[in-house]
């Protein structure tokens, strides 16, 4: 059995929903994380001391919020390894960020007759809207297949691309199974074969692998700040000035404006043409205090961390009777434990678990496309996170032993 | 939640097929949360079902709920099933009803209005019934 | 002079930033308001003891997020008259709000030869998402202009309407100037010459008057959070029935698909099908004990407190050398006071009254055609809300008076 | 910030008007969170600038920075307008420059460091120079 101390990376102490209930095994951390303390005191704190309208008032309150927003922004982009700050838009989450670039560029680039290449893994967020880009521009929308373990098949993603590319889209790590793209290997086909937008859903990426924007070689990078410890109705994407250069404002209004005449305007620099009204920037430096979070217990140490529980769930679960676990070996996994169990339907697991205490995540994960690959309607989904610990793996599987002896046939 | 009754309809459940014949009114639901769908068909004789039975998959307490429907409504005027319908609505909504208006083991499903989200799974058959005595309503004139 | 006590109508002490800094005064609540511990406390309160993913999963903690979400919905919808809470559709904000309802409507019913009436006092918010939409679908722009108090005009509005009037989107309060549109006469107006849509920009409504959606009579009304005592990043745009099923899906991604099939998807109901991705609950949550707290104060005493001191202001600045004050009178104004003093730039009067602890703003306010037609750059605007009291008044008398003295021309 | 250098220089502006005649080149600029313009003029002789002006209107630290620059650059070579339009740049952010590289009025711009929202309007007239030389720059090839 692997050698793992009962230590979570990060102490529950600093997380109040886990201080706090002592007993709970929150395992569904791909869904959205908990916060620790340091981010709720960010935004109180922002409120206490400089809450204004960011880049509006001429006093020194409002130039207070003003330096807070921005070195957010800072402090996010260089986590994420963007030394160009201003190439970071904030946005709603990943899902808003997704339809931005598919609104901004998407819209005044992708003409009839062009392709998008998304694949069989994307959640709706980077599904549906490319979807109906290529819908509603009379293009072809072709879906990269899957290797036998949810992998992305690379062959088959080299046979879609063609000069007429015009979008690839997709995910960085797969939320319902935890397959991670090797973005190398995708960067280098997409440039050889393609001058196509490269656009990489980083919802479950920048939360569980350390990542460096400027030597990804994507054109956008986006995510959701909730998944990653910070707050609700934050995230953003980052881009190249080259591809943000290329975009149209996609959504108008205060700030992204630079002179309004009646008949038509003209538009703010990088990055407030893109952030139309007033700013969410009390959210967004909860993100800088989740970001600064994570950069201490640092980003190799929580990958390592997520490894070490996988391997640890997948000894203990060795043998189980029915068990059908999805998605690849842990070092191309993250941290994410998709699973059905034979005679038990996912839902019917996630209340027996809940009444254990062990909060899973049964259902199609946003992510339907791949649950009729895997020919299911459902999977049950255990994700680990920076408090996640072996105690909560145990937990998880003795109550799948409860389930299972539930739901046993009598005859059996 | 996962009384023995629940779990005795889902290994075994009764009314499995849907009757067959050029009077069959079928109803259909599906669930996006889980993917899961559930038909239900019925063959009126006037006013009364004169056969009923489900098609579908579901998790333990959509299946019961199929199950312990097909029991209950069969040989029963279509008045009746409706009345029925709207008393397990109630019992799953947390509401006490009075065991005339429902008896038998569909008071099992009782369990359920604790978890509000799988309320939704024991009322999926009842929707589907409701679709199909709507639809033979409609085909009647 | 107006007989008033010291009093604000809510106490400063409720407001940590107010608490902590007991000299500053804050006229600058018409940018963004300052939010009461209440707000503070429900936000930090949702993430410690529900916080999940709603609508996603199976678990109780999942319920509970789930359900302080749909019960936030519930008591702002209700605070803002709208009986059926499901039509009211969480947003960033009003930015977010116009720009969905110019998409989600607007690009499905506005063509070419159509009519989209604004006015001359619209902020950047309301006004650059009409004339963007009007210029792609080659529709007709046209602006109302505004009488000499700048209230708008409504024979000239009347005069613009016509069977080719597809949309009417008007503020319900300026604020750069303050004036209260009579929305019932305008509702006249544009059902009796038009099918158009009927939509209100609220951002400065439904902080500072009652507001009963259900009474109005317009088919949109969309609002701020942050304006209303709220926490950044949440507001909403609520909607008739009918007017949402006229709707097309704006954003795409988790919760508002109902079945995504390879090539095409089909959506969720309301208010789910215009709500894209992770919703911002723990916002929304902070946002409804905002309404909470403003209910309990009643917005008939808060809009009587701010005629109060708008009243007392005029008594205080009348007679001041150079100063014009723009906007109707106070039974027809918000609690904005904008003005120009002679010889003193709006710039230089925001940072001597910082020099004395007033914030107020200074520049165009997000309305550009509307400075236009007053024939300046500039004004500086101070504006009230429930914790405002006479001594801000007095405070911005006070550097009023200093910043004329130091800008006094020197032979005068 | 408000010095009595700063409130003269607005109060009654130096080189206000641009030169005229077909060898001016001009750089504009435009503040849009106040809607204030700036526009500067100069006439080069050779190396050197010959005439300076400026035409806007702004708030005291725009008109007295415009003012102060036209005292400071009139009869300058252009290599040194230059430095001195980075040695105002460099005051406005807060960094100490030395007395040899910038001296006289313009020293009074020190204080608008401590109130970044209004280092642009002290900036906006020596974008406007910069423009304007860069402009000249172009036109001799
Ligand atoms: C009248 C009016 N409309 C729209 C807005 C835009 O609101 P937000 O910036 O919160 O999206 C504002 C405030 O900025 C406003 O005052
Ligand atoms: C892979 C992936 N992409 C996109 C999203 C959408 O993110 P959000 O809901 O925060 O917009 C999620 C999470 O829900 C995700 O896991």
């Amino acid at each position: 059995m692997t050698d793992m101390t009962h230590t979570a990376l990060a102490p529950r102490g600093d997380f109040p929903l886990l201080a706090a209930n002592p007993l709970l095994h929150y395992l569904d951390s791909a869904a959205t994380s908990q916060k620790p303390q340091t981010v709720l005191d960010a935004i109180t704190h922002f409120y206490g001391t400089a809450n204004a309208n960011p880049h509006r008032g001429a006093y020194a309150l409002a130039a207070a919020a003003t330096d807070a927003y921005h070195e957010a922004r800072e402090t996010i982009a260089q986590f994420l390894g963007a030394r160009d700050s201003d190439t970071l838009v904030f946005t709603r989450g990943t899902t808003e960020a997704m339809n931005l670039v598919a609104n901004a560029w998407g819209r005044t680039h992708v003409q009839a007759g062009d392709e998008i290449v998304i694949t069989a893994l994307e959640h709706h967020a980077n599904f549906v809207p490319w979807q109906q880009l290529a819908k509603s521009a009379g293009a072809q929308l072709r879906i990269a297949e899957l290797t036998d373990d949810q992998q992305v098949d690379l062959d088959h993603l080299a046979s879609l691309l063609s000069a007429r590319t015009k979008v690839v889209a997709i995910t960085h790590v797969s939320n319902a199974v935890g397959s991670i793209t090797p973005v190398a290997e995708v960067v280098r086909l997409v440039r050889a074969h393609t001058s196509a937008l490269l656009v990489l859903d980083g919802a479950q990426g920048a939360p569980h692998l350390p990542v460096d924007f400027d030597a990804l070689g994507v054109d956008f990078y986006a995510f959701s700040g909730h998944k990653l410890l910070g707050p609700m109705g934050i995230g953003g994407v980052i881009g190249t000035r080259a591809r943000w250069e290329e975009c149209q404002p996609w959504q108008f209004g205060g700030d992204m404006i630079e002179w309004v005449h009646d008949m038509d305007s003209t538009w703010n620099v990088l990055p407030h043409r893109f952030e139309a009204g007033t700013p969410n920037a009390a959210d967004a430096v909860g993100l800088a205090a989740a970001v600064r979070y994570l950069r201490a217990l640092d980003m190799t140490a929580v990958r390592a961390h997520e490894v070490a529980l996988l391997e640890y769930a997948q000894e203990r679960l060795a043998g189980m009777d029915g068990l059908i676990v999805y998605g690849p070996p842990a070092d191309a996994r993250s941290g994410v434990l998709s699973f059905t169990l034979e005679d038990v339907h996912p839902h019917d697991l996630a209340t027996i678990l809940d009444q254990h205490n062990v909060c899973i995540r049964a259902g199609h994960h946003c992510a339907q496309p791949l649950m009729r690959r895997l020919g299911t309607s459902a999977t049950a989904r255990a994700s680990f996170y920076v408090y996640s610990d072996t105690r909560d793996v145990d937990a998880l599987v003795h109550a799948l032993v409860e389930a299972q002896r539930i739901f046993a046939p009598v005859d059996a | 939640m996962y009384q023995e009754m629940i779990l005795q309809h889902y290994r075994a459940p009764h009314g499995r097929g849907l009757p067959t014949g050029p009077a069959v009114h079928e109803g259909a639901r599906k669930n996006p949360l889980c993917g899961d769908d559930m038909r239900v068909g019925v063959v009126l004789a006037g006013d009364t079902i004169a056969a009923v039975g489900f098609e579908g998959r579901g998790c333990s307490i959509t299946m019961a709920s199929a199950s312990m429907l097909t029991d209950a409504v069969r040989e029963r005027p279509v008045v009746e099933a409706r009345a029925l319908a709207a008393a397990v609505e109630a019992l799953l909504r947390g509401e006490v009803v009075r065991e005339e208006l429902l008896g038998g083991d569909l008071r099992a499903l009782a369990g359920v209005a604790a978890y509000p989200q799988r309320v939704g799974c024991a009322r999926m058959p009842w929707l589907a019934l409701l679709d199909a005595l709507e639809e033979a309503r409609g085909t009647r004139v």
